[in-house]
């Protein structure tokens, strides 16, 4: 690389890294802030923080429960898309009848919005008897196209010849997979485990439905609950989008290295 | 993950990274809390109260609001001893107030108690004082 | 004699083993998007609601939809602005990952900070964003008041003129970490080499960057291109939440309409014509994309 | 481990987690019930319960709650599954479509067999849940539009006493507004402004219900009046954008100096607004008398299996006993006339403000508007209310807004 200023690029990424930080700092000084947080001028700096909106928010609802709800159907997603999406993805790595027909149905999948298919989806599970379940929760994730596309790239990376190598040894398909190939796709399960972990957690919509006891509710239904309600004004709502983004947050940051180098390899195909 | 962890005996690359100390941490944290709220929710609120002049006040009734959908709620109530003390034994609420009131001697203000978790116990700094009398 | 006979049994060993590796997923998408892709096409030629059985009306929906409701053109418009939108965040983004991909010190903290707004939930980016556009203690009116830009707040969230656009910021702004990964990561695939023989040939970085660098990322826009059409087009919580599609119908979209002609008007049958025809949409813009971005284009490269 | 420990895996754990748990308690004896965002009286309800056991042993009741905007939803996923819950609170006009559609039960046998049941029920209220003579639910919780006013702002604008007239409203409210400061703010979702329109005569459609009448020359200049005011900030903008949270916020703030909202805002905005007490906060009938109702009432879903106990249990909760609990603990009135009775003279001796706004949704209780019996009600709102915010946000002028909400109006009309 050529040697030029550096003080400009540090200046704007500086500047966008403070544009991507301020609505956090708002949030969360709302959410600390004693005062009423409809005075005009808004402070800057919080006036006497405290944490009791944060104590609000855990006895206005059953945070814990909803939190292990939570908790629980990520866990459940996260597993089932990293099984599944390694099989699709290896498979696509070969070459077979009907692939690109595969390809094309994947593609097309991605562009069926799940708002609009709610009803059915609520029928067919349903039907499957999962209603109000974990599992009927988290079931209709269970395989993400992008990430089946991020295995299918990290595959592809992998030396054709280790492989082969693999297979004279006499390992099975299955074997490969599990004992060669995942192992050199470490960030690309990274990338899924952090991408089904922000889908899953951040589910809005289908828990509404799908689930009908009040202790089978997620996070994200507590936290719309907020919004219609009388501590819909004061900090508590604030502090609850702290609360329910910190997991998020620290999950990424724990394994962005991993995530990022994933997308790498994933987005080396794309 | 790193090239350094591999020089690391195997176990140590199992336990010591921050996928394992982070979760541990936070455990320990959760633990250590709920030791220290399972160990100061007896719901105990003390305090006294005093007249304008600050002589502590018998037989003064005190009550305990709490917090119910948007308004507060007298939960409990009960009257001072000779010493001007008092306190509620049950308090089932993290966000309540304390208001006391004695014919003849006045009323106090509503003081708000915010708490960090229900029932948590605690004594009122300063007394309850009962003004503009009669 | 025997050798081609195992041969065959060989290969179509090999395709069971494909095809039952790829039966999970396939079987998710067929109950879950397939399934009910049909059921909406299906629904789109008839009149149902939960409450009356369904009969066969033909293209009725149809035509209400195309020729009668104004609604469903400016839910219609709206969803095309905010797909148009997304080339912005990705120039943005382009930009960004440029300078994260030089050589300074700290790329990586960078790199997480700008990143950061992607893993959040929706759900809560809206209410982030609504308060950050409060009119009366919204951070964005306070500045611009400090600094005299206005001389009244600006009701962001409530003004025909600024509520889309605010939607649009909120959107971009959770995306915008999303697309720089995702071009970084094209950026970091591009071989050096190329750029030093640029370089050798006298080309200067401008023109190194217009021969080289856009046409080799060409993949990785693509990608962002239909993962953020996606994303913000499907983004029904922002919307729900920021503004619920007011004020009008100003930032009524798509899939809000759907949902509302759907669960509020209890007109299924109407919103399933609406559905297809979204869909539709969504597909064509997807493959006009692709064909852009030179045919076989990352993820959606077809051998 | 090979393919087929992990299947065998998987379909343990699904095993495990499949079963609901409404399906796990099933019995013939159940009851579920689906209340409207009133989660806070969870204690209440327990105990409701348990009292209702008592005299029912072996019945389960298994209780769901769903905020506003949800409930719909939910309500109408569950009965296209034929699961719906047999009770199910609804607000405003929502049940009337679901009535006719044939989803909810036709109350009127019952009370039929026990004359004396319906006496407990206000009348007025009684009659604005009934659909063609046919009364579909009991009332759990009412409320009504009065105006709220700010005391403390009519003393500084000079302005004596409350207003008597849409006029005095839009005179006081430019007195008042300057700066921060706004004259008038009204909530606006379920129809809770048409009192605006009915305190001038306007009526939304004809007599027989099948066609729009509200494009006259008195509307627009109605609509252009509100414009007009909403132009020159005498009327706060959030009182045709905001939802529940926004103008109640505004008014508490105390830069707003009238409030045209329904009783259950007052402990909201009491909560919030650090000013509010007797001297400074006034609450009266709206001008004119009309209000707009947002009751909520128990009607029971078609599918239940067993209606009759379901009946028992909305009759339970309805009645004089539990209505007055919950009159006294939640403050709102339940158009129980007993439990009213004694929620109110609980409220006066606690909270003599509180006292006198529910005291206003006793009154007039016979001049309620802005409740049409529509199976199409969501829809013909759909249709009229954006053109009305075009009109008052100054997208369009009042004429060709009205005229477009004509068309829509009619089109929805045309299609049922």
């Amino acid at each position: 690389m050529g040697k030029y200023p550096r003080w400009p690029i540090h200046l704007a990424l500086l500047a966008a890294s403070f544009v991507m930080l301020v609505p956090f700092y708002w949030v969360l000084k709302t959410s600390i802030s004693g005062e009423n947080i409809f005075a005009y001028p808004p402070s800057i700096i919080p006036r006497d923080p405290n944490p009791f909106y944060y104590v609000d928010v855990w006895y206005a609802i059953p945070f814990a429960r909803f939190f292990l709800n939570s908790v629980v159907v990520s866990v459940i997603t996260i597993v089932a898309n990293v099984v599944l999406n390694a099989m699709a993805g290896y498979s696509l790595t070969q070459r077979f009848l009907g692939k690109s027909a595969v390809l094309m149905l994947f593609l097309s999948c991605m562009m069926i919005p799940f708002q609009t298919t709610i009803i059915p989806a609520y029928l067919i599970t349903g039907k499957l008897g999962l209603l109000d379940s974990y599992l009927g929760l988290a079931l209709p994730m269970f395989s993400t196209i992008i990430c089946i596309f991020v295995f299918k790239a990290s595959f592809d990376a992998i030396p054709r010849s280790l492989i082969d190598a693999a297979r004279i040894d006499g390992l099975s398909d299955w074997n490969i997979i599990w004992k060669v190939m995942m192992p050199l796709a470490k960030s690309a399960m990274a990338t899924n485990v952090i991408l089904s972990f922000i889908w899953s957690w951040n589910n809005f919509m289908w828990p509404l439905i799908a689930t009908r006891s009040a202790d089978m509710q997620t996070l994200p239904l507590g936290l719309a609950r907020f919004l219609s309600y009388q501590e819909d004004s004061t900090g508590a709502l604030y502090a609850f989008c702290i609360m329910v983004l910190a997991p998020g947050i620290l999950l990424f940051l724990l394994a962005q290295r991993e995530f990022v180098q994933g997308l790498t390899s994933g987005a080396a195909k794309g | 993950m790193n090239d350094e962890d591999i020089s690391r005996p195997k176990w140590k690359r199992w336990l010591l990274n921050r996928f394992v100390l982070v979760p541990a941490a936070l455990v320990l944290i959760t633990v250590g809390w709920n030791l220290w709220v399972v160990t100061h929710d007896h719901g105990i609120v003390e305090g006294r109260v005093v007249d304008a002049a600050g002589a502590p006040v018998e037989g003064a009734e005190v009550r305990l609001w709490v917090f119910n959908f948007a308004t507060f709620v007298v939960k409990a109530s009960t009257t001072t001893r000779p010493d001007g003390s008092f306190e509620f034994a049950d308090n089932p609420s993290h966000n309540i107030q304390v208001s006391a009131e004695k014919p003849g001697t006045g009323r106090s203000a509503r003081v708000p108690i915010r708490l960090y978790f229900a029932s948590e116990d605690f004594v009122l700094k300063d007394p309850l004082r009962l003004t503009d009398g009669s | 004699m025997r050798r081609p006979h195992f041969k065959l049994r060989k290969s179509t060993r090999k395709a069971v083993l494909i095809w039952s590796f790829l039966a999970p997923s396939l079987l998710i998408f067929f109950l879950y998007r397939i399934l009910p892709l049909g059921w909406n096409v299906l629904l789109s030629f008839q009149a149902w609601s939960p409450m009356k059985p369904a009969v066969f009306i033909g293209l009725e929906n149809y035509q209400e939809m195309l020729f009668e409701d104004e609604v469903f053109w400016q839910a219609l418009w709206n969803t095309i602005g905010i797909i148009g939108s997304a080339p912005i965040g990705i120039a943005i983004a382009l930009g960004l990952a440029l300078l994260v991909n030089s050589d300074i010190r700290g790329r990586d903290i960078y790199r997480t900070l700008i990143f950061l707004s992607y893993p959040l939930m929706t759900v809560a980016v809206a209410i982030i964003w609504r308060w950050m556009f409060d009119e009366r203690v919204g951070l964005i009116n306070y500045v611009a008041r400090m600094l005299d830009l206005v001389d009244k707040p600006i009701p962001f969230l409530n003004s025909f003129t600024w509520a889309l656009p605010s939607v649009i910021a909120a959107n971009i702004w959770q995306m915008l970490g999303f697309y720089m990964i995702i071009i970084l990561t094209g950026l970091q695939n591009i071989p050096g080499n190329l750029y030093e023989a640029a370089a050798i040939d006298g080309a200067n970085a401008f023109r190194r960057f217009l021969r080289i660098t856009l046409p080799l990322l060409k993949p990785s826009i693509f990608l962002c291109f239909v993962i953020g059409m996606l994303n913000s087009v499907t983004s029904f919580d922002l919307v729900y939440v920021m503004t619920a599609g007011g004020p009008g119908h100003a930032t009524e979209i798509l899939v809000t309409y759907i949902y509302k002609l759907g669960f509020t008007q209890t007109r299924f049958d109407y919103a399933a014509a609406v559905t297809v025809v979204f869909f539709l949409l969504l597909l064509g813009v997807t493959f006009t994309a692709n064909r852009l971005s030179g045919g076989n284009a990352g993820a959606v490269e077809i051998d | 481990m090979d393919r087929r420990t992990v299947l065998k895996a998987g379909v343990a754990t699904a095993g495990t987690l499949a079963m609901p748990a409404y399906l796990r308690a099933q019995s013939n004896k159940k009851l579920s019930i689906l209340t409207w965002n009133i989660a806070d009286q969870e204690a209440l309800f327990k105990e409701e319960f348990a009292d209702f056991q008592k005299a029912n042993p072996g019945v389960e009741i298994e209780w769901l709650d769903k905020k506003g905007p949800d409930l719909p939803a939910f309500y109408q996923t569950q009965l296209v599954a034929g699961t719906a819950p047999d009770i199910v609170d609804l607000q405003g006009e929502l049940w009337v479509e679901w009535a006719v559609g044939g989803a909810l039960l036709d109350l009127t046998p019952y009370l039929k067999n026990e004359p004396d049941l319906i006496k407990l029920y206000n009348p007025d209220y009684m009659s604005t849940l009934a659909y063609d003579k046919k009364n579909y639910l009991l009332p759990f919780y009412i409320s009504k539009t009065l105006l709220y006013y700010n005391k403390l702002m009519f003393k500084e604008a000079g302005l004596s006493g409350p207003p008597k007239s849409f006029d005095d409203i839009i005179s006081f409210s430019q007195a008042m507004a300057k700066g921060e400061k706004t004259g008038f703010i009204t909530l606006n979702f379920d129809w809770l402004y048409w009192p605006l329109m009915k305190m001038n005569g306007i009526e939304l459609l004809s007599p027989d219900l099948k066609k729009p009448a509200f494009n006259t020359p008195e509307a627009v200049a109605v609509l252009d009046r509100l414009a007009k005011a909403t132009e020159s900030g005498a009327i706060n903008k959030i009182a045709w954008t905001g939802r529940w949270v926004e103008p109640n916020g505004a008014f508490a703030g105390g830069n707003v100096g009238m409030l045209h909202a329904h009783s259950a805002a007052y402990f909201f905005v009491k909560g919030q607004g650090r000013w509010i007490n007797q001297e400074t906060l006034g609450a009266i009938q709206t001008p004119g008398g009309w209000s707009t109702p947002t009751n909520h009432g128990f009607a029971i879903s078609k599918t239940s299996k067993n209606p009759d106990l379901a009946f028992a249990l909305i009759k339970h909760m309805t009645s004089i006993k539990w209505a007055t609990r919950l009159a006294e603990i939640r403050r709102v009135l339940t158009a129980n006339i007993e439990a009213d009775k004694a929620g109110l003279a609980k409220v006066e001796a606690e909270d003599p403000l509180a006292h006198a706004v529910l005291q206003t949704q006793l009154e007039q209780t016979d001049k309620l508007t802005g409740n049409w019996p529509l199976p199409n009600d969501a829809q013909v709102k759909d249709a009229f209310w954006p053109e009305i915010q075009n009109a008052v946000l100054g997208r369009k002028d009042a004429k060709t807004a009205l005229a477009d909400a004509e068309r829509a109006v009619a089109r929805v009309m045309r299609r049922s």
